[in-house]
C-alpha cells in the first residue's frame, strides 16, 4: 500500500539527528515491547510480514507521531486481536510459550524466510535489463513508490524467498526469485542527482518486466 | 511528553500480563531477549567480522561470497541476519544501507538500530540524497566516488565492510576491531 | 518538493467523510485567518505560489494534523517573517492596506496568474503524446510524484501563465505554456486500474518532453 | 480537543492586531471578506450558471468554450475563478475535480471548499480511485460510463457541467438552479 511508511525519497523531514549516548532502550517498556515482540511468535506463529502490514495500516498521523516500538505496540495488538487472542476462549492453536532458557537458540536459528520453490523460474540473469511494473496494491508490498515503472538491471539473483505481498494478505509464502536490482540514481530522481552514483533494491520476480 | 510515554508503558505492561495471562509468553523469556541485545549482541560483533576480514583474506573472501555463513563462523547469525549480504567499500565505491518501508538492519552484526536509522529523516532522504545525509554526519565524499545506496527493504540484511585504514599494519586482530564504528558498517562513516 | 502535501495516490487516510451541516466557518479565528490572508498580498505582494511553498515547508506531522486555515497560519507568518513585517522598521515597500469598500471589486478583479510570453514557443500541439519528467526538486514544484515519468497526450493549450517553480523559488514567473495533458489511469496506476478511466493533469512546458 | 483550537485562535487573533498596527490590514475589510465568502459567494452561483447552460444552448457554447468569461457575464468571477474551465457531464463521461497538491477549488461559482475536499483523504484517493471514493458518496457509476478525474493542481479551476435530469422540461431556469447541487458541480453526485 502507498503508506505513509513508504517515505523514500520524501522531503521535509529535516535532518539527521543522532541523538547523544544512543540507549539500545529508553524506558522499561521498550525493553519488554521489544521483547513480546520478538516472543509472542514462538506461541502465536506469525511472519514479519504480517507486523509490518499492521503497521503500515497505522493512520499517517498517528504513524508519525509515534517511536517505533509504539508502532511495534499498535501492530502486535492488531495482529492479537485478528487471533482472538484475548477473547475467553483463548486464541487458537497456540503452542507453549517460548522458555528463557531456549531464546539464545532462537535467537540463533532464526526465522528463514528463504524458501524452496522448485517450480519458481527465475526468469532474469545478472545484467539483464529490466523494469519494474507500476503497481499500486491496496495491501502490502516491499516495491517502494519511488522505483516503479523505473529501469534497472539485474545484479544478483539472491534466491528464492516467500513473496511478503502474497504472504502479508494471506495467500500463502508464494515463494519466488528475489533479485539485486540496480538503478542509476539519474534514473530514480532525474537528471540533477550524482551521475555516479546508484542504488540497489531486492525486488521479487513477480515486481519485474524484462526492459527492451 | 511524560503524558504519552507514561501511557504507551501502562498499554505494555497491560499486554505482557495479558500474554502471560493467557499463556503466550514467559516473563523470563522477555527479559532474556532484552538481556542478549542489550548486552550480547551489537556493534562489537560486526568489528570483530570486519578485523578478521581485513587481517585473513580468505575469510574475507568467504564473507563476501555468503555473509551469512561466514559471520557464523565467529558464532553469529540467526534473527534479521539469516540471509546477510556484506559489500565491500573500495577507493571507488562508499556503500551505505538504509531501508526505506521500514528499518531492517542487520541485527546479529549490529544490535538493534539506533533511533535515527529508524528516523523518517534517514529513510526518506538517505536513497535520494544518500551525499547530503553523508555530509551531516561529517563525512564529505570526493565526488569522483561512486555512492551505493542498498536500500534493504526484502529479506536480505546488509552490513558494509568499510576499508582498513592505512598504516595500520602493526594492530593485530583485536585492535583493529577497537577502532570500527557501527557507523562506518552501516555506511555513515568510512570505518 | 517530494513533501506530505504530495498525497495524490497514498492509502491510509481512511474514508471521505462529509461533515454535517458544513458551516463555510467552524470558529472566528477562522474567519480572520481567511480574510488576513486574503487581504495581506494587497499590502505585501505575494503570490498562491509563495503561500503554497510555505504551506509545505510545515512539517509532515504538523500538516498532518493541523486543519487548513492552521496551514495558512503557518505559511502566512512564515511569508511576514521572510519581509521583516513585524522588526522595528517595519515591512519595506509595503502598499496602504486595503480598504473595506474595494474588498468585493478587488475580490471581482482576481489576480491571475496567466501573463503574456512573446518568447515561449508552444512546443506541444493537442494530440502530442508526452511524458512527463521525472524530476524531484527540493523547492515548490506543481508536477506530483504519481505523474512523473509517465506517458501522456496533450489535451488542450491553457495559454502561458507564469511558473509555479521559478516563481516560487523566486526567480521571477518565468511564463511557460499551461497545458491540459491527458493520462490513462492504467498509465498511472497499473493494470488493475479501469481500462476506461483516465486523469488530466495541468502541465507547464518544462515539465514535458516529447514522446517516442 | 478544545486547547489547541483556543491556541490557533488567540495567535490568529495577535497576528491580527501586529498586522493592523503595522498598518498592513484594515479589520473592516477582514470583515468584508467574510462577508463575502460567507454569504454571497457560494455554490448558488455555480447553480445559476449550471441552470443558464442547461436552458440556454448558445450560453453552454460559450461556457465551455470560455468558462471565466461566461461566468462573467452573470457577474461572477476573479479570486480563484479567474481561468475557470468547465468540464461536461455526457451520457459517457463523469466529471470529478480535485487538487491533489492543495485545494484549489473555483471560488466565484462554488464559494470556498468543504472540509472534506481538503481533506488528506480526498485528495490522496480521487485520483487513484475515484469510483469508490464516489461510492462512498452513493454514486455508483456503471463500469461502461468513463470517469475523468481533473486534477487542478496549477492554474487552472474547474468546474463540472452535471447532465440535466430527465422529465425537468416543465422547469424554468430558478427551478432548475434549485436542483443543482454542490457536489455536483464538483462531481461527487450526478446533479
Amino acid at each position: 500500500m502507498n503508506g505513509i511508511h513508504d517515505m523514500g525519497g520524501m522531503d521535509g523531514f529535516g535532518a539527521v539527528v543522532p541523538e547523544a549516548g544512543e540507549p539500545v532502550f529508553h524506558a522499561e517498556w521498550e525493553k519488554r515491547m521489544f521483547a513480546i515482540a520478538a516472543a509472542v511468535p514462538f506461541a502465536l506463529p506469525f511472519a514479519d510480514d504480517h507486523l509490518r502490514r499492521e503497521i503500515e495500516r497505522i493512520p499517517p498521523v498517528v504513524y508519525l507521531g509515534s517511536s517505533y516500538y509504539e508502532l511495534w505496540y499498535h501492530a502486535i495488538m492488531a495482529l492479537l486481536a485478528e487471533r482472538n487472542a484475548f477473547s475467553p476462549a483463548g486464541p487458537q492453536g497456540a503452542n507453549p510459550p517460548l522458555q528463557a532458557d531456549a531464546v539464545d537458540a532462537a535467537i540463533l536459528a532464526g526465522a528463514t524466510t528463504r524458501m524452496a520453490a522448485p517450480h519458481a523460474v527465475a526468469r532474469f540473469q545478472p545484467g539483464d535489463a529490466v523494469v519494474t511494473r507500476n503497481i499500486n496494491p491496496h495491501d502490502h508490498t516491499r516495491l517502494p513508490r519511488y522505483a516503479r515503472g523505473r529501469h534497472g538491471a539485474i545484479l544478483r539473483n539472491h534466491g528464492t524467498f516467500s513473496f511478503a505481498d502474497s504472504n502479508a494478505r494471506g495467500d500463502g509464502p508464494s515463494p519466488q526469485h528475489l533479485y539485486a536490482v540496480r538503478f542509476t540514481a539519474q534514473e530514480l530522481w532525474g537528471p540533477d542527482a550524482s551521475r555516479r552514483d546508484d542504488l540497489v533494491l531486492d525486488l521479487w520476480d513477480a515486481y519485474l518486466e524484462p526492459a527492451s | 511528553m511524560a503524558q504519552p510515554d507514561d501511557d504507551i508503558a501502562l498499554r505494555v505492561q497491560a499486554l505482557e500480563q495479558a500474554l502471560v495471562a493467557k499463556g503466550l509468553v514467559d516473563p523470563a523469556a522477555l527479559a532474556a531477549f532484552v538481556d542478549a541485545y542489550e548486552n550480547r549482541i551489537g556493534p562489537k560483533n560486526g568489528a570483530r567480522v570486519v578485523a578478521r576480514a581485513w587481517t585473513d583474506p580468505a575469510y574475507k573472501a568467504r564473507l563476501l561470497e555468503n555473509g551469512a555463513a561466514a559471520i557464523g563462523e565467529l558464532g553469529y547469525g540467526g534473527l534479521q541476519g539469516e540471509n546477510l549480504v556484506v559489500v565491500e567499500n573500495t577507493a571507488d565505491t562508499h556503500n551505505l544501507i538504509v531501508c526505506t518501508l521500514c528499518s531492517c538492519y542487520p541485527w546479529p552484526v549490529l544490535g538493534l538500530p539506533p533511533v535515527w536509522y529508524k528516523s523518517p529523516a534517514y529513510r526518506a532522504r538517505a536513497v535520494k540524497e544518500p551525499r547530503a545525509v553523508l555530509k551531516e554526519f561529517g563525512l564529505d565524499l570526493p565526488a569522483e566516488m561512486q555512492v551505493r545506496v542498498w536500500d534493504s527493504s526484502a529479506e536480505i540484511r546488509y552490513m558494509v565492510l568499510p576499508r582498513r585504514p592505512a598504516e595500520t599494519q602493526h594492530l593485530d586482530e583485536r585492535e583493529l576491531a577497537a577502532m570500527v564504528t557501527r557507523d562506518g558498517m552501516i555506511g555513515t562513516a568510512t570505518i
